[in-house]
């Protein structure tokens, strides 16, 4: 037995843990409960589920260690990023629970399982997000994505619903498949799981090693939707329960991206020159795709859908950089991009006519007409993220080209330029729908959750923001400076 | 050769001669029982009258929930063979990680149990 | 060494042609009892490699539980696979070039092969007890969070196979053993002096 | 284990009698296991006989002792009729898959101290793994008739299976957990100290309490075991699957001749490996109750004597006791064994951590 184990160092652990370990005994309690109050409880056990959310997020960001500290002799990795990265998606999640509560209470279709497997996959992307070894990681992608599947598969008398639901399992199978199948070569040929042997032990020159890399690589940019492994995203985002796509497309790119960054930076650091050409490559085909693939879309959520792709694109065109100055534009990128999107979901979520939801583009006609809070937070939101520039959305991408050029990726940078304004169109129609075209009629009053969420998403893109930027600037690249090389 | 591997050659020599044995037997049948086939004789079993469909049909989700269920609990004493050896030499932390583990998967029990996913009607 | 080798070989081709059978037989129950076999000759191989417990899990887990799933679902819906197998040729292209690309790929690692110091390679390096007990060591003690992590995607199956399949029918009448066992004459039999010709 | 240095086959001298010797034990094992069977199935219809005062078979042969042979010959010189929509292969591959697989489990069983054909370390997990492979003879076999009795005959049948073979898995675990080691040999070598070694009847150890406790949770495991193993092997009072009178003999409707038979000797064969486990692991194996034994003969004959004991309890218990309904079936194995035998576990591994050092 090894002498390190010891309950001594199990404890440590679980208190540099903690809100992974509250997460999971959470989540036995709620199964618990759940099961002996039944699904009349069910909007009680949400609130209280987002409420456990946000005090595992704030916790995770109040307790967290100045410098990185490890657990479990090196499985995991707490810092101030990885702390912050929790405290955010747990914040997200909560919000995924709030508004699914309001819109699961709209049909009657309530049940506690919802709450309960959020939290589920919320403690599976906790677990990518601090995960050093490939075990670790491998157990932390699956426990979020098995949650996920039964989340989008969630409406299970709704055909599209299912049809989320297995199209999801079956891709993102196959991308653990690949994962899995890089890992082992990883393993093979370094003889380590834990990202710090790995990085010893890595040899350049080894066509093995770089095979695995390229494999792990793939099946990560699988669970973040970046091209060319994007297939799922649109039938999933469309099909999927609304708030199971909002919180697909915010919480799951924040344990996607940073694992990702991790993998690049830690155990591959010194084998930039050989992974720069695949992050590439992702990166500008997702933002081709992306872009491309919006502009012919009508259903507002498969547009989302397109959107993250160009979006993800982006974040991994800062990656590809391979510097420090690379993965804080990515981080940036991330923070700035993800408030929109939740946004941008409120806003789609509050879009219902005699109780029915609406969900195209055509839908919104006239908007600015009869609603027009709601045409002006939409406006803004998409102006974000378009990039235009007095709006957060532009720095998020100013950051990104900046270390894309920095690191003298030009041709990456022009493709990037080129999608942007190709992406400029497609946001630019949605606006030209909601203020110029005829109005129809009146939508029902959004709730309370879905507006304040709206408004705050839309306050956070507002140029008054600048002034909250420099400090986060500040503290990103605090903690990006933690990594790597 | 491993001395190890040295064991599961007579595994492979009784499966094959089982194989042939029972192959024998068909054979056997084959060779010496009469044949004479009437569409009477070989249609499916039923109570006197041609089956109105395919007999392969749809079923109860019910059994798929069992087959999962099983699969779950499958592995659970799959993970349990390897421990239930080396208790001895991992001790107590063993016992205690053991106990948590089956904690949580008691609690998928209760939450089955609780569900009415065991009842069968 | 070599029956070793026969067995090396045998093992593998059967595993590769049942593995190619997988996806070329006409009926998918035969795809199941290929998969089937294939599973069961990598059990073989796994022996061979001296990995035994891991052969075992295999067989077990595999082959005694997974496939039995799946034969549950292939056998039982009825799907005209006719149909399903129309699209197949339009996807051969795509499919064979990635084939292809794997295959050269498999070369390649393979012209790479270096074997780590750290790894081990002979089952006599597990020491007494052979690769169970080996695993059954650290895998509670030193990969402690991993087992115990394992334990929580288990629990996520269970939620989430009961929350996808699980349907509560009405008017169903279920036994209660308790109420059953516990019924006493009083409350089940009531004893009425009936009188001739009159009836109750 | 001995660490042999030749190669099997094809090095002369050493290598090729190793062989040989092996194919010999082999089939004499085999033989061993057909002849058991021969009279195991006549006394289990002798002892229902004898429940219901009749005389059960006693015209072929001297009370009926050749009987068995007589009805393998009939099987032999039966029509093998495939159904028209049967699906041939499968249909001839199913009983083929359950007879091998019946004697393929063999391969680990010790009868004797020594006498084993491959002494494997991780013997009762191979034990476990083939015994988990019983299920595709039945699933194929319904599957491949293409007819409605044999397919949900099999249905029920797999289900069945497959409820009990997680609380078969879980009371192996507390054997092992007693023994430590996986190794069958090891596992009986564990019980020779007499009867209060047996783990059926570790309670009757009373100078150690703490042995006495965990005793008493090994003898509900027994318990346990022996009723999951009715289960397990389809007998009565579990056989809903093929009742025959109500459910035509479930997945084997369609089946005639030999094919009948193999399914049939695999059945049985499966009955008879269950007696043995039962034997091995709870009844101290080829172990006399007032000592241990190390002569190969006697050992055999204690072990057999042992296997037919259990066995009659079997043929008992489907004389007397009756049938269950399906759902009561899947409660007692979910609700009652599942739960109760993993308590076990836990309790069992409590004694091994804390109890046994104390002791």
């Amino acid at each position: 037995m090894n002498p390190e184990i010891s309950a001594e160092m199990v404890v440590a652990s679980l208190r540099l843990m903690a809100p992974e370990t509250f997460l999971a005994v959470y989540a036995l309690f709620l199964a618990v409960l759940g099961a002996f109050v039944g699904d009349r409880g069910a909007r009680a056990l949400s609130t209280l589920t987002a409420l456990v959310l946000v005090v595992a997020a704030v916790g995770s960001v109040i307790y967290a260690p100045l410098e990185r500290t490890e657990a479990f002799n090196g499985a995991i990795v707490v810092d101030p990023l990885t702390a912050w990265a929790k405290g955010g998606l747990l914040l997200l999640a909560a919000f995924a629970v709030q508004m699914a509560s309001v819109v699961f209470a709209r049909d009657g279709s309530a049940r506690f399982e919802y709450p309960l497997l959020v939290t589920l996959a919320a403690l599976g992307m906790c677990i990518m997000i601090g995960a050093n070894d490939l075990i670790t990681m491998y157990l932390g992608i699956e426990l979020n994505a098995l949650a996920a599947y039964v989340l989008a598969a969630f409406r299970r008398d709704d055909s599209r619903s299912s049809e989320a639901g297995l199209k999801y399992f079956v891709l993102s199978a196959i991308s653990s498949g690949l994962l899995l199948y890089g890992a082992s070569l990883v393993y093979g040929f370094t003889g380590a799981v834990r990202f710090a042997d790995i990085a010893a032990a890595a040899d350049p020159d080894n066509v093995g090693l770089i095979f695995g890399l390229v494999f792990v690589l793939c099946g990560l940019a699988f669970k973040i939707s970046a091209a060319p492994f994007h297939m799922w995203a649109p039938d999933v985002y469309e099909g999927a329960p609304a708030p199971v796509t909002a919180f697909f497309a915010t919480a799951s790119k924040i344990a996607g991206v940073i694992l990702m960054a991790r993998i690049l930076m830690e155990p591959f650091g010194d084998l930039h020159d050989r992974w720069v050409q695949v992050i590439s490559v992702i990166a500008g085909v997702s933002m081709i795709v992306g872009s491309l693939g919006a502009l012919v879309q009508t259903n507002l959520r498969r547009l989302m859908a397109y959107s993250s792709i160009a979006n993800i694109g982006y974040v991994l065109m800062a990656l590809a950089a391979g510097s420090q100055l690379g993965v804080q534009a990515a981080l940036l990128y991330l923070a700035l991009y993800l408030p929109v999107t939740l946004a941008m979901f409120a806003g789609i979520l509050a879009l219902r006519r005699q109780g029915e939801d609406l969900e195209r583009i055509g839908d919104l006609s006239g908007l600015a007409r009869n609603h027009p809070f709601m045409a002006t937070c939409f406006t803004m939101l998409l102006f974000s993220l378009a990039g235009v520039p007095p709006l957060v959305g532009f720095f998020g991408k100013l950051a990104a080209f900046q270390a894309t050029l920095d690191a003298g990726l030009v041709v990456l940078a022009i493709v990037g330029a080129l999608a942007t304004v190709v992406s400029a169109a497609y946001y630019l129609r949605i606006i030209k729908v909601m203020w110029f075209d005829e109005p129809v009629a009146r939508m029902e009053p959004a709730g309370p959750t879905l507006a304040v969420t709206l408004a705050a998403g839309t306050v956070l893109s507002f140029p008054v923001l600048v002034v909250l930027l420099g400090p986060l600037e500040t503290a990103v690249r605090a903690m990006s400076a933690l990594y790597g090389p | 050769m491993e001395s190890y591997l040295l064991e599961y050659l007579p595994i492979v020599i009784l499966i094959a001669i089982a194989v042939a044995l029972g192959a024998a037997f068909i054979l056997a049948a084959w060779v010496l029982a009469p044949r004479s086939p009437d569409p009477e004789k070989v249609s499916a079993y039923e109570c006197g009258f041609n089956a109105f469909d395919d007999a392969r049909m749809k079923f109860d989700v019910r059994f798929y929930l069992v087959a999962i269920l099983f699969i779950i609990f499958d592995l659970e004493v799959a993970f349990l063979f390897p421990w239930a050896v080396t208790l001895d030499e991992t001790g107590v932390f063993g016992f205690w990680s053991m106990m948590v583990f089956l904690g949580v998967l008691t609690v998928g029990f209760i939450y089955e149990w609780k569900k009415g996913a065991l009842e069968w009607e | 060494m070599a029956i070793t080798a026969v067995a090396f070989y045998t093992l593998a081709t059967i595993t590769i042609v049942s593995a190619f059978l997988v996806i070329a037989a006409r009926n998918p129950v035969h795809s199941v009892l290929f998969l089937i076999l294939t599973f069961f000759t990598t059990a073989g191989l796994f022996v061979l490699m001296g990995a035994e417990f891991l052969a075992m899990l295999l067989v077990v887990v595999y082959v005694g539980a997974v496939a039995v799933l799946f034969l549950f679902v292939v056998m039982m819906l009825d799907i005209d696979f006719a149909e399903l197998k129309r699209g197949f040729l339009s996807y051969l292209p795509l499919g064979g070039l990635i084939g292809v690309i794997l295959v050269a790929q498999f070369l390649l690692v393979g012209s790479a092969w270096v074997s780590p110091e750290n790894a081990a390679r002979s089952p006599a390096e597990f020491g007494e007890g052979g690769t169970a007990e080996a695993l059954g060591r650290i895998l509670y003690t030193e990969y402690v969070l991993v087992f115990q992590l394992s334990g929580m995607v288990l629990f996520t199956a269970m939620i989430g196979a009961i929350v996808l399949t699980l349907r509560q029918r009405e008017g169903v009448k279920r036994q209660n053993v308790a109420t059953q066992v516990g019924r006493r004459r009083t409350e089940a039999v009531v004893l009425k002096d009936v009188k001739p010709g009159e009836g109750i | 284990m001995v660490g042999y240095d030749f190669v099997p086959f094809v090095e002369w001298g050493t290598g090729v009698e190793w062989t040989l010797m092996k194919v010999g034990q082999i089939l004499a094992i085999v033989v061993m296991l057909l002849l058991t069977l021969a009279y195991i199935l006549l006394f289990d219809r002798k002892v229902w006989a004898a429940v219901q005062m009749r005389k059960g078979p006693n015209v072929v042969g001297p009370f009926g002792t050749l009987q068995s042979f007589a009805d393998f010959f009939k099987f032999v010189l039966k029509e093998i009729v495939i159904p028209a929509g049967a699906n041939k292969t499968v249909f001839l591959l199913a009983p083929l898959l359950t007879f091998t697989l019946a004697f393929a489990a063999w391969a680990v069983v010790p009868i004797a101290p020594g006498w084993v054909i491959s002494d494997l370390n991780v013997g009762i997990l191979y034990l476990f793994a083939i015994s988990s492979l019983g299920v595709y003879g039945i699933i194929m076999g319904g599957w491949a008739s293409n007819s409605k009795y044999p397919f949900l005959g099999s249905l029920r049948s797999a289900a069945q299976m497959v409820s009990y073979e997680v609380s078969i898995g879980l009371v192996i675990i507390t054997v092992l957990l007693v023994v430590g080691s996986m190794n069958l040999g090891a596992i009986v070598d564990a019980q020779s100290g007499g009867l209060h070694t047996w783990h059926a009847f570790k309670f009757l150890n009373v100078t150690e309490p703490a042995t006495v406790a965990v005793g008493v949770v090994l003898f509900v495991m027994f318990v346990v075991f022996f009723v999951s193993a009715l289960a397990e092997t389809n007998r009565p009072p579990f056989d809903l699957p093929e009742a025959e009178s109500e459910l035509v003999a479930g997945y084997q409707v369609e089946y005639s001749s030999t094919p009948y038979l193999l399914f049939m000797i695999g059945e049985y064969l499966n009955i008879v490996l269950m007696c043995a486990l039962i034997t091995l692991l709870f009844l101290g194996g080829w172990h006399l109750p007032w000592g241990a034994v190390n002569d190969p003969w006697l050992g055999f004959l204690v072990f057999y004597v042992k296997l037919w004991l259990v066995f009659f309890v079997f043929a008992m218990v489907k004389a007397i006791v009756p049938r269950f309904r399906y759902d009561q079936l899947m409660r007692i194995g979910w609700k009652i064994f599942l739960p109760t035998s993993l308590v076990a576990v836990v309790l069992v591994a409590a004694y091994v951590v804390f109890g046994r050092g104390a002791a």
